[in-house]
Protein backbone atom coordinates (compact mmCIF):
# COMPACT_ATOMS: atom_id res chain seq x y z
CA UNK A 1 0.00 0.00 0.00
CA UNK A 2 0.95 3.25 -1.06
CA UNK A 3 1.37 6.13 1.78
CA UNK A 4 1.72 9.81 1.95
CA UNK A 5 1.38 12.17 4.96
CA UNK A 6 1.83 15.39 4.85
CA UNK A 7 1.26 17.46 7.80
CA UNK A 8 1.67 20.72 6.86
CA UNK A 9 1.45 25.44 6.97
CA UNK A 10 0.82 25.46 3.50
CA UNK A 11 -2.38 25.79 1.83
CA UNK A 12 -3.59 22.36 0.52
CA UNK A 13 -3.27 21.86 -3.18
CA UNK A 14 -5.82 19.89 -4.53
CA UNK A 15 -5.63 20.11 -8.67
CA UNK A 16 -1.52 19.05 -7.23
CA UNK A 17 -2.76 16.24 -5.57
CA UNK A 18 -4.74 15.11 -8.41
CA UNK A 19 -2.34 15.24 -11.01
CA UNK A 20 0.39 12.81 -9.01
CA UNK A 21 -2.43 10.58 -8.11
CA UNK A 22 -1.42 7.15 -9.65
CA UNK A 23 -2.93 4.21 -9.55
CA UNK A 24 -2.49 0.61 -11.38
CA UNK A 25 -5.51 -0.82 -13.69
CA UNK A 26 -6.99 -3.21 -10.67
CA UNK A 27 -7.94 0.04 -9.26
CA UNK A 28 -11.59 1.09 -9.90
CA UNK A 29 -12.39 3.55 -7.23
CA UNK A 30 -11.21 6.80 -6.02
CA UNK A 31 -12.64 8.33 -2.86
CA UNK A 32 -11.87 11.78 -1.99
CA UNK A 33 -12.22 14.15 1.34
CA UNK A 34 -11.94 17.15 1.77
CA UNK A 35 -12.84 19.14 5.08
CA UNK A 36 -13.42 22.62 4.93
CA UNK A 37 -13.35 25.35 7.84
CA UNK A 38 -16.84 26.21 8.25
CA UNK A 39 -17.94 29.85 9.19
CA UNK A 40 -19.32 29.36 12.45
CA UNK A 41 -18.04 26.91 15.56
CA UNK A 42 -21.43 26.10 17.29
CA UNK A 43 -23.59 29.38 17.27
CA UNK A 44 -20.51 31.63 16.62
CA UNK A 45 -19.18 33.19 13.43
CA UNK A 46 -15.19 32.33 13.55
CA UNK A 47 -13.17 33.48 10.38
CA UNK A 48 -10.74 30.72 10.62
CA UNK A 49 -9.15 27.81 12.54
CA UNK A 50 -5.93 27.61 13.86
CA UNK A 51 -4.83 24.06 14.24
CA UNK A 52 -1.94 22.56 16.07
CA UNK A 53 -0.49 18.87 16.15
CA UNK A 54 1.93 17.19 18.39
CA UNK A 55 3.23 16.21 14.93
CA UNK A 56 5.98 13.29 16.05
CA UNK A 57 3.05 11.55 17.68
CA UNK A 58 -0.01 12.27 14.76
CA UNK A 59 2.88 11.13 12.12
CA UNK A 60 3.60 7.61 13.85
CA UNK A 61 -0.35 7.64 14.80
CA UNK A 62 -0.94 7.83 11.41
CA UNK A 63 1.02 4.71 10.97
CA UNK A 64 -0.56 2.54 12.85
CA UNK A 65 -3.99 3.68 11.41
CA UNK A 66 -2.38 3.07 7.76
CA UNK A 67 -1.36 -0.54 8.89
CA UNK A 68 -4.45 -1.47 10.58
CA UNK A 69 -6.68 0.09 6.92
CA UNK A 70 -3.72 -2.30 5.19
CA UNK A 71 -5.25 -5.39 6.96
CA UNK A 72 -8.85 -4.42 6.68
CA UNK A 73 -9.20 -3.59 2.89
CA UNK A 74 -7.30 -4.09 -0.15
CA UNK A 75 -6.39 -0.08 -0.41
CA UNK A 76 -3.66 -0.02 -2.99
CA UNK A 77 -2.76 4.18 -1.94
CA UNK A 78 -3.43 6.06 0.75
CA UNK A 79 -3.09 9.86 0.91
CA UNK A 80 -3.46 12.51 3.54
CA UNK A 81 -2.55 16.26 4.25
CA UNK A 82 -3.65 17.74 7.08
CA UNK A 83 -2.68 21.67 8.06
CA UNK A 84 -1.04 22.89 10.98
CA UNK A 85 -1.57 26.85 11.77
CA UNK A 86 -4.58 28.82 11.10
CA UNK A 87 -6.64 27.82 8.22
CA UNK A 88 -9.95 30.54 6.98
CA UNK A 89 -12.92 29.72 6.39
CA UNK A 90 -13.51 27.98 3.22
CA UNK A 91 -10.41 26.66 3.08
CA UNK A 92 -9.55 22.62 3.70
CA UNK A 93 -7.92 21.86 6.96
CA UNK A 94 -7.96 17.81 5.86
CA UNK A 95 -7.54 16.03 3.08
CA UNK A 96 -7.79 12.58 2.09
CA UNK A 97 -7.76 10.03 -0.77
CA UNK A 98 -8.13 6.12 -0.93
CA UNK A 99 -7.77 4.36 -4.11
CA UNK A 100 -9.03 0.31 -4.08
CA UNK A 101 -10.18 -2.09 -6.13
CA UNK A 102 -14.37 -1.44 -5.50
CA UNK A 103 -16.41 1.99 -3.89
CA UNK A 104 -17.43 0.02 -0.98
CA UNK A 105 -14.22 -0.86 0.47
CA UNK A 106 -12.90 2.80 -0.71
CA UNK A 107 -15.78 4.84 1.11
CA UNK A 108 -15.49 2.33 4.18
CA UNK A 109 -11.83 2.56 4.44
CA UNK A 110 -11.78 6.71 3.91
CA UNK A 111 -14.67 7.15 6.34
CA UNK A 112 -12.88 4.64 9.14
CA UNK A 113 -9.84 6.25 8.49
CA UNK A 114 -11.31 9.71 9.51
CA UNK A 115 -13.16 8.42 12.59
CA UNK A 116 -10.10 6.88 13.78
CA UNK A 117 -8.18 10.03 12.84
CA UNK A 118 -10.63 12.01 14.82
CA UNK A 119 -9.84 9.75 17.75
CA UNK A 120 -6.22 9.32 18.04
CA UNK A 121 -4.01 11.26 16.07
CA UNK A 122 -2.93 14.39 18.29
CA UNK A 123 -4.39 17.67 16.41
CA UNK A 124 -6.32 20.07 18.27
CA UNK A 125 -8.05 23.34 16.71
CA UNK A 126 -9.05 26.82 18.24
CA UNK A 127 -12.12 29.00 16.53
CA UNK A 128 -10.65 32.48 16.09
CA UNK A 129 -13.04 35.23 15.97
CA UNK B 1 14.37 10.01 37.85
CA UNK B 2 13.64 12.97 35.85
CA UNK B 3 10.79 12.90 33.12
CA UNK B 4 10.07 16.06 30.67
CA UNK B 5 5.87 16.51 30.64
CA UNK B 6 4.93 18.64 27.45
CA UNK B 7 1.30 20.35 27.63
CA UNK B 8 -0.89 20.97 24.34
CA UNK B 9 -3.73 22.90 23.55
CA UNK B 10 -5.80 24.58 26.44
CA UNK B 11 -3.42 22.47 28.73
CA UNK B 12 -1.18 25.17 28.23
CA UNK B 13 -3.08 27.72 29.31
CA UNK B 14 -4.57 25.61 32.02
CA UNK B 15 -1.13 25.24 33.23
CA UNK B 16 0.18 28.11 31.97
CA UNK B 17 2.89 26.37 30.62
CA UNK B 18 3.97 24.21 27.53
CA UNK B 19 6.54 22.16 29.27
CA UNK B 20 8.35 21.06 32.27
CA UNK B 21 10.30 18.52 34.08
CA UNK B 22 9.14 16.02 37.26
CA UNK B 23 11.41 14.71 39.32
CA UNK B 24 9.84 11.07 40.64
CA UNK B 25 10.94 8.24 42.64
CA UNK B 26 12.20 5.11 40.53
CA UNK B 27 9.15 2.46 39.73
CA UNK B 28 6.87 6.01 39.71
CA UNK B 29 3.86 6.05 37.17
CA UNK B 30 2.17 7.76 35.10
CA UNK B 31 -0.10 8.11 37.92
CA UNK B 32 2.42 9.19 40.48
CA UNK B 33 3.49 12.22 38.26
CA UNK B 34 -0.18 13.25 37.26
CA UNK B 35 -1.02 13.89 40.97
CA UNK B 36 2.85 15.71 41.29
CA UNK B 37 1.63 18.07 38.48
CA UNK B 38 -1.94 18.42 39.84
CA UNK B 39 -0.23 19.74 42.87
CA UNK B 40 2.01 22.33 41.01
CA UNK B 41 -1.09 22.97 38.78
CA UNK B 42 -4.26 22.71 40.69
CA UNK B 43 -6.46 23.40 37.74
CA UNK B 44 -5.52 20.38 35.94
CA UNK B 45 -7.05 18.23 38.36
CA UNK B 46 -10.41 18.86 37.00
CA UNK B 47 -9.35 17.94 33.95
CA UNK B 48 -7.74 14.67 34.69
CA UNK B 49 -10.99 12.65 33.29
CA UNK B 50 -10.27 13.74 29.71
CA UNK B 51 -7.07 14.13 29.90
CA UNK B 52 -5.03 11.96 27.47
CA UNK B 53 -1.56 11.02 28.14
CA UNK B 54 1.38 10.15 25.90
CA UNK B 55 4.77 8.60 26.56
CA UNK B 56 6.82 9.44 23.30
CA UNK B 57 4.18 8.86 20.62
CA UNK B 58 2.36 6.02 22.11
CA UNK B 59 -0.34 6.11 24.64
CA UNK B 60 0.32 5.25 27.73
CA UNK B 61 -2.80 4.49 30.75
CA UNK B 62 -1.95 5.57 34.06
CA UNK B 63 0.09 2.81 35.52
CA UNK B 64 2.49 2.63 33.33
CA UNK B 65 5.90 3.01 34.86
CA UNK B 66 8.34 6.01 34.10
CA UNK B 67 11.84 5.44 33.60
CA UNK B 68 14.57 8.15 33.23
CA UNK B 69 14.33 10.52 30.33
CA UNK B 70 11.12 9.74 29.01
CA UNK B 71 9.10 12.34 27.38
CA UNK B 72 5.11 12.68 28.75
CA UNK B 73 3.08 14.42 27.09
CA UNK B 74 -0.89 15.67 28.60
CA UNK B 75 -3.52 16.73 26.30
CA UNK B 76 -6.96 17.05 25.59
CA UNK B 77 -9.41 15.05 23.67
CA UNK B 78 -7.96 15.07 19.97
CA UNK B 79 -9.90 17.07 17.37
CA UNK B 80 -8.10 16.72 13.61
CA UNK B 81 -9.82 17.35 10.67
CA UNK C 1 -29.19 22.96 -4.29
CA UNK C 2 -26.71 23.38 -7.07
CA UNK C 3 -27.05 20.50 -9.77
CA UNK C 4 -24.53 20.13 -12.45
CA UNK C 5 -24.95 16.82 -15.00
CA UNK C 6 -22.71 16.16 -17.67
CA UNK C 7 -23.15 12.80 -20.14
CA UNK C 8 -20.44 13.21 -22.19
CA UNK C 9 -17.66 11.75 -24.62
CA UNK C 10 -15.00 13.06 -23.75
CA UNK C 11 -12.39 12.42 -21.00
CA UNK C 12 -13.01 13.84 -17.41
CA UNK C 13 -10.56 16.76 -16.38
CA UNK C 14 -11.13 16.05 -12.67
CA UNK C 15 -8.59 19.04 -11.84
CA UNK C 16 -10.64 21.43 -13.88
CA UNK C 17 -13.41 20.28 -12.43
CA UNK C 18 -11.92 21.00 -9.30
CA UNK C 19 -11.28 24.19 -9.53
CA UNK C 20 -14.85 25.12 -10.65
CA UNK C 21 -15.85 24.28 -7.02
CA UNK C 22 -17.76 26.94 -6.13
CA UNK C 23 -19.10 26.70 -1.75
CA UNK C 24 -19.88 28.65 0.90
CA UNK C 25 -19.16 29.42 4.28
CA UNK C 26 -21.42 26.71 5.93
CA UNK C 27 -20.27 24.29 4.04
CA UNK C 28 -17.36 21.70 5.76
CA UNK C 29 -17.65 18.60 3.61
CA UNK C 30 -16.73 17.80 0.24
CA UNK C 31 -17.16 13.87 -0.96
CA UNK C 32 -15.94 12.90 -3.92
CA UNK C 33 -15.58 9.68 -5.71
CA UNK C 34 -14.57 8.87 -9.29
CA UNK C 35 -15.03 5.04 -10.70
CA UNK C 36 -12.34 4.23 -12.89
CA UNK C 37 -12.42 1.49 -15.53
CA UNK C 38 -10.40 -1.57 -14.25
CA UNK C 39 -7.91 -4.19 -16.05
CA UNK C 40 -10.60 -7.09 -15.88
CA UNK C 41 -13.98 -7.75 -16.27
CA UNK C 42 -15.03 -11.05 -14.35
CA UNK C 43 -11.66 -12.99 -15.00
CA UNK C 44 -11.46 -11.94 -18.68
CA UNK C 45 -8.55 -9.17 -19.25
CA UNK C 46 -10.50 -6.28 -21.08
CA UNK C 47 -8.79 -2.73 -22.57
CA UNK C 48 -11.89 -0.13 -22.27
CA UNK C 49 -15.31 -0.31 -21.77
CA UNK C 50 -18.04 0.85 -24.32
CA UNK C 51 -20.84 2.71 -22.32
CA UNK C 52 -23.96 3.55 -23.87
CA UNK C 53 -26.55 5.91 -22.43
CA UNK C 54 -30.70 6.61 -23.30
CA UNK C 55 -29.54 9.99 -22.97
CA UNK C 56 -32.99 11.71 -22.64
CA UNK C 57 -33.77 9.44 -19.75
CA UNK C 58 -30.71 9.31 -18.16
CA UNK C 59 -31.05 13.25 -17.32
CA UNK C 60 -34.38 13.13 -16.50
CA UNK C 61 -33.40 10.04 -13.80
CA UNK C 62 -30.33 11.66 -12.69
CA UNK C 63 -32.68 15.06 -12.02
CA UNK C 64 -35.23 12.55 -9.89
CA UNK C 65 -32.40 11.71 -7.73
CA UNK C 66 -31.24 15.15 -7.01
CA UNK C 67 -34.88 15.99 -6.17
CA UNK C 68 -34.94 13.39 -3.80
CA UNK C 69 -30.98 13.87 -2.38
CA UNK C 70 -32.34 17.48 -1.76
CA UNK C 71 -35.22 16.48 0.29
CA UNK C 72 -32.88 14.11 2.65
CA UNK C 73 -30.08 15.84 3.20
CA UNK C 74 -28.44 19.83 3.00
CA UNK C 75 -26.64 18.76 -0.06
CA UNK C 76 -25.42 22.62 -1.09
CA UNK C 77 -23.96 20.95 -4.50
CA UNK C 78 -23.87 18.07 -6.35
CA UNK C 79 -21.78 17.51 -9.44
CA UNK C 80 -21.82 14.25 -11.39
CA UNK C 81 -20.05 13.23 -14.78
CA UNK C 82 -20.82 10.19 -16.70
CA UNK C 83 -18.33 9.00 -19.66
CA UNK C 84 -20.20 7.66 -22.98
CA UNK C 85 -18.75 5.75 -25.69
CA UNK C 86 -15.07 4.39 -25.11
CA UNK C 87 -13.64 4.73 -21.98
CA UNK C 88 -9.68 3.18 -21.33
CA UNK C 89 -8.92 1.14 -18.47
CA UNK C 90 -7.36 3.25 -15.84
CA UNK C 91 -9.34 6.16 -17.02
CA UNK C 92 -12.29 7.60 -14.86
CA UNK C 93 -16.10 7.06 -16.39
CA UNK C 94 -17.97 8.37 -13.19
CA UNK C 95 -17.45 11.42 -11.20
CA UNK C 96 -19.31 12.10 -8.66
CA UNK C 97 -18.55 15.25 -5.95
CA UNK C 98 -21.16 16.30 -3.30
CA UNK C 99 -20.84 18.96 -0.96
CA UNK C 100 -22.50 19.85 2.38
CA UNK C 101 -22.48 20.98 5.66
CA UNK C 102 -21.18 17.65 7.72
CA UNK C 103 -19.15 14.53 6.65
CA UNK C 104 -21.36 12.48 7.83
CA UNK C 105 -24.19 13.39 4.86
CA UNK C 106 -22.02 14.54 2.43
CA UNK C 107 -20.54 10.48 2.18
CA UNK C 108 -24.34 9.31 2.73
CA UNK C 109 -25.83 11.29 -0.18
CA UNK C 110 -22.39 10.68 -2.14
CA UNK C 111 -23.49 6.23 -1.55
CA UNK C 112 -26.57 6.54 -2.16
CA UNK C 113 -26.80 8.75 -5.50
CA UNK C 114 -24.16 5.57 -6.98
CA UNK C 115 -26.14 3.00 -5.30
CA UNK C 116 -29.27 4.67 -7.40
CA UNK C 117 -27.62 5.74 -10.43
CA UNK C 118 -26.47 2.14 -11.05
CA UNK C 119 -30.13 0.33 -10.23
CA UNK C 120 -32.50 3.17 -12.31
CA UNK C 121 -30.17 5.65 -14.69
CA UNK C 122 -30.03 3.88 -18.00
CA UNK C 123 -26.42 3.81 -18.98
CA UNK C 124 -24.97 0.39 -19.95
CA UNK C 125 -21.60 -0.89 -20.19
CA UNK C 126 -19.91 -3.71 -22.70
CA UNK C 127 -16.53 -4.33 -22.08
CA UNK C 128 -13.79 -4.51 -25.23
CA UNK C 129 -11.03 -7.01 -24.90
CA UNK D 1 -52.47 3.34 -32.65
CA UNK D 2 -48.81 3.32 -33.24
CA UNK D 3 -46.46 3.49 -31.37
CA UNK D 4 -42.58 3.59 -31.72
CA UNK D 5 -40.22 1.03 -29.45
CA UNK D 6 -36.35 1.62 -29.20
CA UNK D 7 -34.16 -1.12 -27.64
CA UNK D 8 -30.96 -0.82 -25.79
CA UNK D 9 -27.75 -2.27 -24.73
CA UNK D 10 -28.10 -6.14 -25.52
CA UNK D 11 -31.54 -6.02 -26.82
CA UNK D 12 -30.51 -4.27 -29.99
CA UNK D 13 -28.60 -7.45 -30.99
CA UNK D 14 -31.11 -9.53 -29.37
CA UNK D 15 -33.87 -8.14 -32.23
CA UNK D 16 -31.34 -7.52 -34.88
CA UNK D 17 -33.45 -4.03 -34.10
CA UNK D 18 -32.84 -0.81 -32.63
CA UNK D 19 -36.20 0.76 -33.04
CA UNK D 20 -39.57 -0.59 -34.60
CA UNK D 21 -42.92 0.71 -34.83
CA UNK D 22 -45.82 -1.17 -33.50
CA UNK D 23 -49.68 -1.44 -34.74
CA UNK D 24 -51.95 -1.58 -30.99
CA UNK D 25 -55.53 -1.53 -30.59
CA UNK D 26 -56.78 1.32 -28.90
CA UNK D 27 -56.59 0.83 -24.91
CA UNK D 28 -53.63 -1.39 -25.74
CA UNK D 29 -50.92 -1.86 -22.87
CA UNK D 30 -47.44 -2.39 -22.52
CA UNK D 31 -48.22 -5.91 -21.86
CA UNK D 32 -49.88 -6.37 -24.95
CA UNK D 33 -47.49 -4.49 -26.60
CA UNK D 34 -44.53 -7.04 -25.50
CA UNK D 35 -46.07 -10.10 -26.53
CA UNK D 36 -46.62 -8.79 -30.03
CA UNK D 37 -42.88 -7.76 -29.70
CA UNK D 38 -41.74 -11.34 -28.82
CA UNK D 39 -44.25 -12.93 -31.51
CA UNK D 40 -41.88 -10.82 -33.87
CA UNK D 41 -38.59 -11.15 -32.07
CA UNK D 42 -38.76 -14.50 -30.34
CA UNK D 43 -35.47 -14.19 -28.34
CA UNK D 44 -37.13 -11.93 -26.37
CA UNK D 45 -39.59 -13.83 -24.70
CA UNK D 46 -36.36 -15.29 -22.51
CA UNK D 47 -34.94 -12.29 -21.32
CA UNK D 48 -38.89 -11.03 -20.66
CA UNK D 49 -38.21 -10.76 -16.88
CA UNK D 50 -35.30 -9.26 -16.67
CA UNK D 51 -36.35 -6.41 -18.97
CA UNK D 52 -37.01 -2.69 -18.23
CA UNK D 53 -39.80 -0.54 -19.79
CA UNK D 54 -39.86 3.29 -20.20
CA UNK D 55 -42.31 5.16 -21.84
CA UNK D 56 -41.01 8.35 -23.05
CA UNK D 57 -38.00 8.98 -19.75
CA UNK D 58 -40.54 7.07 -17.37
CA UNK D 59 -40.34 3.76 -16.03
CA UNK D 60 -43.83 2.13 -16.57
CA UNK D 61 -45.08 -1.64 -15.91
CA UNK D 62 -47.00 -4.18 -17.32
CA UNK D 63 -50.49 -2.23 -17.07
CA UNK D 64 -49.31 0.80 -18.44
CA UNK D 65 -52.17 2.05 -21.64
CA UNK D 66 -50.15 2.91 -24.21
CA UNK D 67 -51.53 6.12 -26.22
CA UNK D 68 -50.96 6.69 -30.25
CA UNK D 69 -47.23 8.02 -30.72
CA UNK D 70 -45.93 7.38 -27.31
CA UNK D 71 -41.93 6.12 -27.43
CA UNK D 72 -41.58 3.22 -25.31
CA UNK D 73 -37.98 2.09 -24.87
CA UNK D 74 -37.40 -1.42 -23.99
CA UNK D 75 -33.86 -2.47 -22.18
CA UNK D 76 -31.82 -4.66 -19.60
CA UNK D 77 -30.53 -3.75 -16.45
CA UNK D 78 -29.06 -0.86 -15.99
CA UNK D 79 -24.83 -0.74 -15.11
CA UNK D 80 -23.47 2.88 -14.86
CA UNK D 81 -20.71 3.82 -13.33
Amino acid sequence: MKRQLTITAEPINEPALMVQRAMSDGMGAVVYFAGVVRGTEGDAAIKAIEYEAFQKMAEHQFGLLFNEMEKRWPVESIRVVHRVGVVKVNEPSLWVEVVAPHRGEAFEACQWLIDEMKRVVPIWKKPLA
Amino acid sequence: MRVAVHFYSYLKETTGCTETVETLAAGGTIDDLIKQLIERFPKLGAMQNSTLIAVGVEYQGKNYVLKEGEEVSLFPPVQGG
